[in-house]
């Protein structure tokens, strides 16, 4: 039975990705995890949509401020280096192309790229979108971050998608507690595997045909205590 | 000049029934909770607000919809803990909703501030929330027409505010408080210090006076 | 002989038109002679194109500034109260209807409030038009400050303009070295003349149509020492 | 991440023949007088100027121009006082001139670092420099469409940066620095003083080092 990877095991494989400089934008959910595994090792600096470059987390012993939160509302901290500026300001950064990366959660990613993960319809209540659709097309690399497969065991790749979209043909990469794949001209091509899981049943449990890149690469993860 | 109000009933004076209200603040932060509640104990009627998000609580935007005051709410994420006030109104029918993605309202917002009646923008293009709006093609890429939002007032949260209305902030509690100050007929900003004039160094004004008409301090 | 307004007349009564707390823009040329005769009385905030609110003449006293100048590109100063801010903010200001006062020179004004002053086709060299066409619509108010008749004696106020356009049907009042002139719906009606003046004298040298206000005044500006 | 060049070729490294060059300043105050002279230099070929003004004197956009490094350039007021260099060439015929109102320019420049391709804005309705653009009413208000000016580099000048590329500005010497700095691919800034990261207030930074890719200390 092969393990796959745990959320912060995800985030962390995402965080690792990152080159020293890069401008990464964390959606709201489980990418905004990635903020607690940044890498000692390098500066990058996260942009929330709120206002903020250089945001970093929130250590125990920091007295949380009302008015420094991330775009989920949770407190947090800024870098030295951090600045302020208003949502004009910090849209322009993600509508215009600024950002290096934006990470996002969904529900589904068709095999073209397209994006579907601010609403389900059959859920009660009023929607929501926040800056999602500014995000998906404004960053010059989409990132997505989601388990491989629905609570259901539905895979979240798709030929189409089904749900309402948040953007089309807008993700560069996936990155699932499976596997992390790329959208390419030619379709999806995967980058790295778990240790132990076979390509077939990585297919199987895609609603979409994948490649296996020739230089594919095991996706491995150190253990993490949770943080 | 002066436009420091003596209390929150001056300054919030002549707000009419109908009236569009731009609310800064992103989540608490930044939100005008003391004018909002102000406004609710009015009661005016028919507004619509522009918010990034529906309020939590009954305090600020959850008070100014339970007491019945607005009519349609334009949002990125009405939904948030505790918007019990939004979620009972919007699933009664009573609450006119008009989901906008949150970077096209600080720029809508913005662009009413700025003679802009409209631009085009990648944002919302192929999704339910661009269906029935003009698309227009770019070097091959397709955009999306939105139109500028102008306010008749805007609540503002600001740290500091001087006599001639010049602004600061604190951290990110400065988020749509000062797009939501420049698109607005009437701005009114509630501020937690008033400064002498000259004492915000005019390198570090974030919102000039200009954009500001009435400053009230309130006691935190 | 009646005596026609001097430059800084004119410029003084311009200045003595606002009320405590109006924002208002000066044009390049004379309308920026306006900043020296502020009236002490009342707070007036002078915007400048190049990102200030709130500047006042340099005195004798105060050493230059380079990076401290105003829209003619002249050392000027910073009242308390002032700021600073970038040319995307300095002409949302003006486009977006928040001064509440622009004052332009003028080659030509119509009695439609159409005005040209920003180029003499037969002029040599390349043409320059700076903030002139913004400031023409953006203003709440836009004034215009002329001497009543060119160099030639020709009117400045005209039927249709000639000149190659900064704005159509944009100007509400003129202020010239003769008389202040509204722009209404029902054509040019004359507020103000100076003392001496016959209304028949001023109307030969109006090149349109004008009427005289019911409560007409006497345009009256103290003797001025040379600002 | 250390965005300090060692000097001023470091800083501009790699401007290819025929980019769109977005200069700060507004007349003398914040033009980036050292980049453009070292430009010059280079003498690079058929380059787009985008600048308010068209220089005076010998030096910063002068040079650029009289070394024949431009083949066209976007201005609202070319002519200046000693704005020899640009009249000499522009009266032989060897430069094109795109004359643009200003707040148009800066519209225009915002808008390519927005991701906005085009808007309407009133401005130059009527006029000849409206003339053959598409015109729009709204409200019954005719505007006029204009599209964004994309930069291949900015040059600005700053007061001071830091390595991130955080910068400040003095006083009117700000004016089109900021807006420069976001419509470029790559912005190179020419500061005064180099700033140890993290002493500029976080809520004083003007440009925020995500739009800033060089920094160089220029002595003055």
């Amino acid at each position: 039975m092969v393990q796959a990877l745990t959320r912060d095991q995800m985030c962390w494989r995402v965080a690792h990705d990152f080159d020293e400089g890069t401008y990464v934008n964390l959606g709201v959910g489980l990418p905004l995890g990635v903020l607690a595994h940044s890498p000692a090792d390098r500066e990058i600096i996260y942009h929330s949509e709120n206002g903020i470059l250089g945001m970093e987390p929130l250590e125990e012993s920091d007295e949380p401020d009302a008015n420094l939160i991330n775009a989920g509302k949770r407190p947090v901290k800024l870098m030295k280096g951090g600045s302020y500026f208003h949502h004009a300001d910090s849209f322009l950064m993600i509508r215009g192309g600024h950002i290096d990366v934006c990470v996002l959660g969904a529900y589904e990613i068709s095999e073209k790229g397209d994006l579907a993960n601010w609403r389900l319809p059959k859920s009660k209540g009023a929607p929501a979108v926040g800056g999602a659709m500014d995000l998906a097309y404004g960053a010059k690399k989409l990132y997505v971050l989601t388990d491989h497969n629905a609570k259901d065991g539905s895979p979240k790749i798709v030929k189409e998608c089904t749900l309402p979209l948040t953007g089309v043909t807008c993700v560069d990469r996936i990155f699932t507690d499976l596997a992390v794949i790329d959208v390419t001209d030619e379709g999806l091509l995967v980058r790295e595997m778990i240790d132990g899981l076979e390509f077939d049943e990585l297919q199987n449990r895609t609603g979409a045909p994948l490649r296996l890149a020739n230089d594919w690469q095991s996706l491995s993860v150190p253990q993490l205590a949770e943080a | 000049m002066d436009k420091i109000q003596a209390n929150i009933e001056m300054a919030l004076e002549g707000i009419a029934d109908g009236s569009v209200i731009l609310i800064g603040g992103f989540g608490n932060a930044g939100e005008p909770i003391a004018l909002l509640n102000a406004l609710a104990d009015k009661k005016p009627k028919d507004l619509t607000v522009v918010t990034n998000n529906a309020g939590s609580g009954e305090e600020g935007i959850g008070r100014l919809l339970s007491e019945g005051c607005v009519r349609k709410a334009v949002c990125s994420f009405p939904r948030v803990e505790g918007s019990v006030a939004f979620e009972k109104l919007y699933e009664a029918g009573k609450l006119e909703l008009e989901l906008v993605p949150q970077g096209t309202i600080a720029e809508r917002v913005r662009s009413a501030g700025a003679g802009i009646p409209g631009f085009y923008t990648r944002t919302s293009f192929g999704t339910e929330l661009g269906e029935g709006k003009e698309v227009r093609e770019f070097d091959g890429v397709p955009y999306v027409f939105e139109e500028a939002i102008y306010g008749d007032v805007a609540l503002v949260k600001a740290h500091r505010g001087d006599r001639w209305g010049n602004l600061t902030y604190l951290k990110s509690a400065r988020n749509f408080n000062p797009v939501m100050a420049m698109g607005a007929t009437v701005t009114v900003a509630q501020v937690s210090e008033v400064a002498e004039l000259g004492d915000i160094d005019p390198e570090h004004v974030i919102t000039p006076s200009i954009f500001v008409d009435r400053v009230v301090k309130v006691e935190e």
